[in-house]
């Protein structure tokens, strides 16, 4: 398996198939002597922007912590959880627990919702 | 020691002698119950064409240039890789001795 | 009978989403200064627009990936962030332009100047997004869109000369006006070919859950409906021809433009050329916003469905919700919407490699599309008209820009 | 690489339009005063409402009005200026005529001023060949 064309990058599903976002970053493992292992995926705006450039990665990273969600770590699922890789990776871990689309909720409750219309978290009749 | 292997990606590598190998484009992995193994490293333009899987594009245009082949692809196993310095990653081995992959 | 309905169905809304502001206002431009001699953009671009149409389907029928999905993936995101950048912006200019046009042909109609229309008409759109479903979107547009067919009529009940219409279908050398030409020829490839309309296409693909079995019927609707629509342009090209050619009139402002049908149609044709652009600007600015969200939503991972409840995908609908915002503010300040659309298009045949170019590597993906990747054929001519608008782009926008 | 584009293209904007020649204005006059023509003969005919016939009017003027004072006051050469400028008085209070008769809902008298319109464009035609010819 080759990770750069076949897992980077990838959609990310969670155990219900709802979309949590795509693998922003891998995070590496390496020893003196023992053989690297790639242990993580890493999901969202701090990880994403630092690989266009360092300094947008540093800006996001502060602006995480002020904004929404304020969370100042970076989201982290261990490649344990990892299923399947196909055309998208899904995982046996729940999005909203794994942090992956606190966004996405904040957005949904303290905006979206808010606009009559926006509908609620659960399933809605789908218009 | 962790690294972000995001950032490795297109981070030009160097030999034993210090000379230019090219940059970091593809890693080959083992897949295991909980973590990915590293096998190998690809360097090279070629290993760009590879990991865009653009080979079916680029090859008609090889031969109408009538290019042997435009690069070579070195695949440098994980044991030869030198990352302690993930900004300027090094071999452990000289550039002569390494392998093409194809 | 199903697929057949199908067909009908994608070629209907081909035919009624074709024509927009700009495919409107850069025919008419041709065929007012330089009669029938520009037919050949239209053509090009519609060939084109034929083959990337019918390719981003294609993709999104076989390898069930929308074609800013498989670009991210492929190319990473330093890469994909480039892209987002170039087609984001030109997109939102579309945007600007598209609700420019709604808030004209209301102009025109009610006397109301468009600055005023601004508001509603961005708040009306956003309400359909928000409330709509892709179908709605889809097929009620572009069947209000229809409207649009009576150009065609027009055209015909003008008795243009076919013969020379016909020569104008090979590209021929300006005499005079040379600047002016070239970029009227950009700026027709631009209002053809426009990247936002793929992206809209693959992702309703993967909205419709198409599979192998639609590569054919995706061919036929790609074809048919194209041409179709490019044939509306042409149509559109002719009437200026006829209209404004021999007059002299050299269509600036929409006002001049809206004269467009009044002599071939006396009783309609001005309600009838305010509706057609009514309705065309309105499904191309629901189309442009969704393409835009979807684009953001794509790249990013985020859920994204027209068909979900805002909440359900609440990113999705804050992106398009605060880029119609954003659309309204240059039209309140009155900035001309023909302006905007004539830059526009010209810059989206500036970008187009941009768009076009990893578009063709993923085309010949191997692993995305297997044995259904192109052949040559539609590498080369997709790749040969995207550099040809391309350069002439890039000389021919400085050049009008000192022009004045 | 996009934005450095986008950027020289916004500089460009800015820095652009410097004056047309005299060829090409008066090709703008020509353009605007037939479509004062085109759009007054459509409201005869009762294809162009109103409002919008008005407006059109008005618009043609205004830009008549600015178009013609670069062009004389940059004084062309080959060019009798004088004559040039009445004509283009005239027409343009023609124009001003017209869409008065529209409000006051009057085809005949609109229709005249139309007519001596279309005299005068034909004035203007003459004018703008000798100047293709003088060039």
């Amino acid at each position: 398996m080759h990770v750069v064309r076949d897992v980077l990058d990838k959609k990310l599903l969670d155990h219900e198939d709802e979309s949590m976002g795509r693998i922003d970053g891998l995070v590496m493992q390496i020893g003196k002597s023992s053989q690297p292992r790639i242990t993580h995926i890493a999901v969202g705006g701090a990880t994403l922007w630092a690989r266009v450039h360092p300094t947008l990665g540093r800006i996001a990273r502060r602006m995480a912590g002020k904004w929404g969600p304020k969370r100042r770590e970076k989201v982290r699922i261990p490649w344990s959880r990892v299923r399947t890789v196909g055309r998208d990776v899904t995982l046996d871990v729940e999005a909203k627990h794994a942090g992956a689309i606190d966004w996405e909720i904040w957005i949904a409750r303290h905006i979206v919702e808010r606009i009559p219309g926006g509908g609620h978290e659960e399933p809605d009749d789908g218009d | 020691m962790e690294i972000e292997l995001e950032l490795l990606i297109g981070r030009k590598v160097r030999d034993v002698d210090g000379a230019n190998v090219g940059r970091i484009e593809e890693f080959r992995v083992e897949r295991q119950q909980n973590a990915l193994l590293v096998e190998a490293y690809l360097i090279g333009a070629s290993a760009l064409i590879h990991r865009l899987s653009a080979w079916t594009l680029v090859r008609p245009i090889q031969r109408f240039l009538s290019a042997k082949s435009i690069y070579s692809v070195y695949e440098v196993p994980w044991q030869d890789m030198d990352l302690t310095d993930p900004h300027n990653p090094v071999l452990r081995t000289a550039k002569r001795d390494l392998r093409h992959s194809r | 009978m199903k697929k057949i309905l199908q067909i009908s169905l994608g070629i209907v809304t081909a035919v009624g989403g074709f024509l927009e502001i700009g495919s409107v206002v850069t025919a008419v431009q041709a065929g007012a200064s330089f009669n029938y001699q520009l037919l050949w953009a239209v053509l090009l671009g519609t060939i084109c627009l034929i083959f990337l149409v019918e390719m981003s389907g294609r993709l999104a029928a076989v390898s069930k990936h929308t074609i800013v999905e498989a670009t991210r993936e492929r190319f990473g995101f330093p890469f994909f962030f480039i892209v987002m950048i170039g087609m984001t912006l030109v997109a939102f200019l579309v945007l600007v332009a598209e609700l420019g046009g709604i808030g004209l042909s209301l102009q025109i109609l009610t006397g109301i100047g468009f600055p005023w229309w601004a508001i509603p008409v961005s708040f009306l759109v956003w309400l359909l997004m928000w409330k709509g479903t892709f179908g709605l979107i889809e097929n009620g547009a572009s069947l209000l869109g229809l409207v649009t067919l009576s150009f065609v009529v027009a055209a015909v009940r003008l008795h243009p000369d076919w013969g020379s219409a016909a020569h104008g279908l090979l590209p021929t050398f300006p005499g005079a006006r040379k600047a002016s030409y070239w970029f009227v020829a950009v700026s027709i490839l631009g209002a053809s070919i426009s990247p936002s309309l793929m992206y809209f296409y693959s992702s309703g693909a993967i909205e419709d859950e198409w599979d192998e079995s639609y590569i054919p019927i995706n061919r036929l609707t790609a074809t048919l409906g194209m041409s179709l629509g490019g044939f509306l342009s042409m149509a559109v090209l002719v009437v200026a021809a006829l209209v404004f050619h021999p007059r002299g009139i050299d269509v600036q402002k929409f006002e001049q433009a809206s004269l467009l049908m009044t002599t071939a149609l006396p009783k309609w044709g001005f309600t009838l050329f305010a509706l057609s652009m009514l309705f065309a600007c309105f499904g191309a600015a629901l189309e442009i916003s969704l393409a835009i969200a979807y684009f953001f939503a794509q790249g990013f991972g985020w859920n994204w469905s027209e068909d979900l409840a805002p909440s359900r995908d609440a990113r999705f609908c804050l992106t398009y919700t605060i880029i119609i915002l954003l659309g309204a503010v240059p039209l309140l300040f009155g900035v001309d919407p023909v302006k905007v659309t004539v830059m526009s298009m010209a810059l989206t045949s500036a970008t187009l490699p941009l768009a076009i170019v990893p578009f063709i590597f993923l085309m010949n993906d191997p692993i995305y599309l297997g044995k259904h990747r192109n052949g040559w054929l539609s590498n080369s001519v997709v790749l040969i008209i995207i550099l040809l608008s391309f350069i002439l782009a890039v000389i021919s926008i400085p050049l009008e820009l000192i022009g004045g | 690489m996009r934005l450095k584009r986008f950027s020289v293209i916004a500089m460009a904007l800015l820095a652009a339009c410097k004056p047309p020649t005299p060829a090409k204005q008066m090709d703008s006059i020509q353009s605007w005063l037939a479509t004062a023509e085109l759009d007054g003969d459509a409201w005869l005919r009762h294809a162009a409402p109103d409002n919008y016939s008005r407006q059109t009017l008005e618009l043609s003027r205004e830009t008549l009005l600015q178009v013609s004072h670069d062009l004389l006051s940059s004084h062309p050469p080959g060019v009798d200026s004088a004559m040039l400028d009445s004509v283009l008085i005239r027409s343009r209070r023609h124009i001003g005529q017209m869409s008065r008769f529209i409000e006051a809902k009057n085809p005949p008298a609109f229709a005249r001023q139309l007519d001596s319109l279309r005299a005068d464009q034909k004035i203007v035609k003459r004018i703008a060949n000798s100047i293709e010819s003088g060039r």
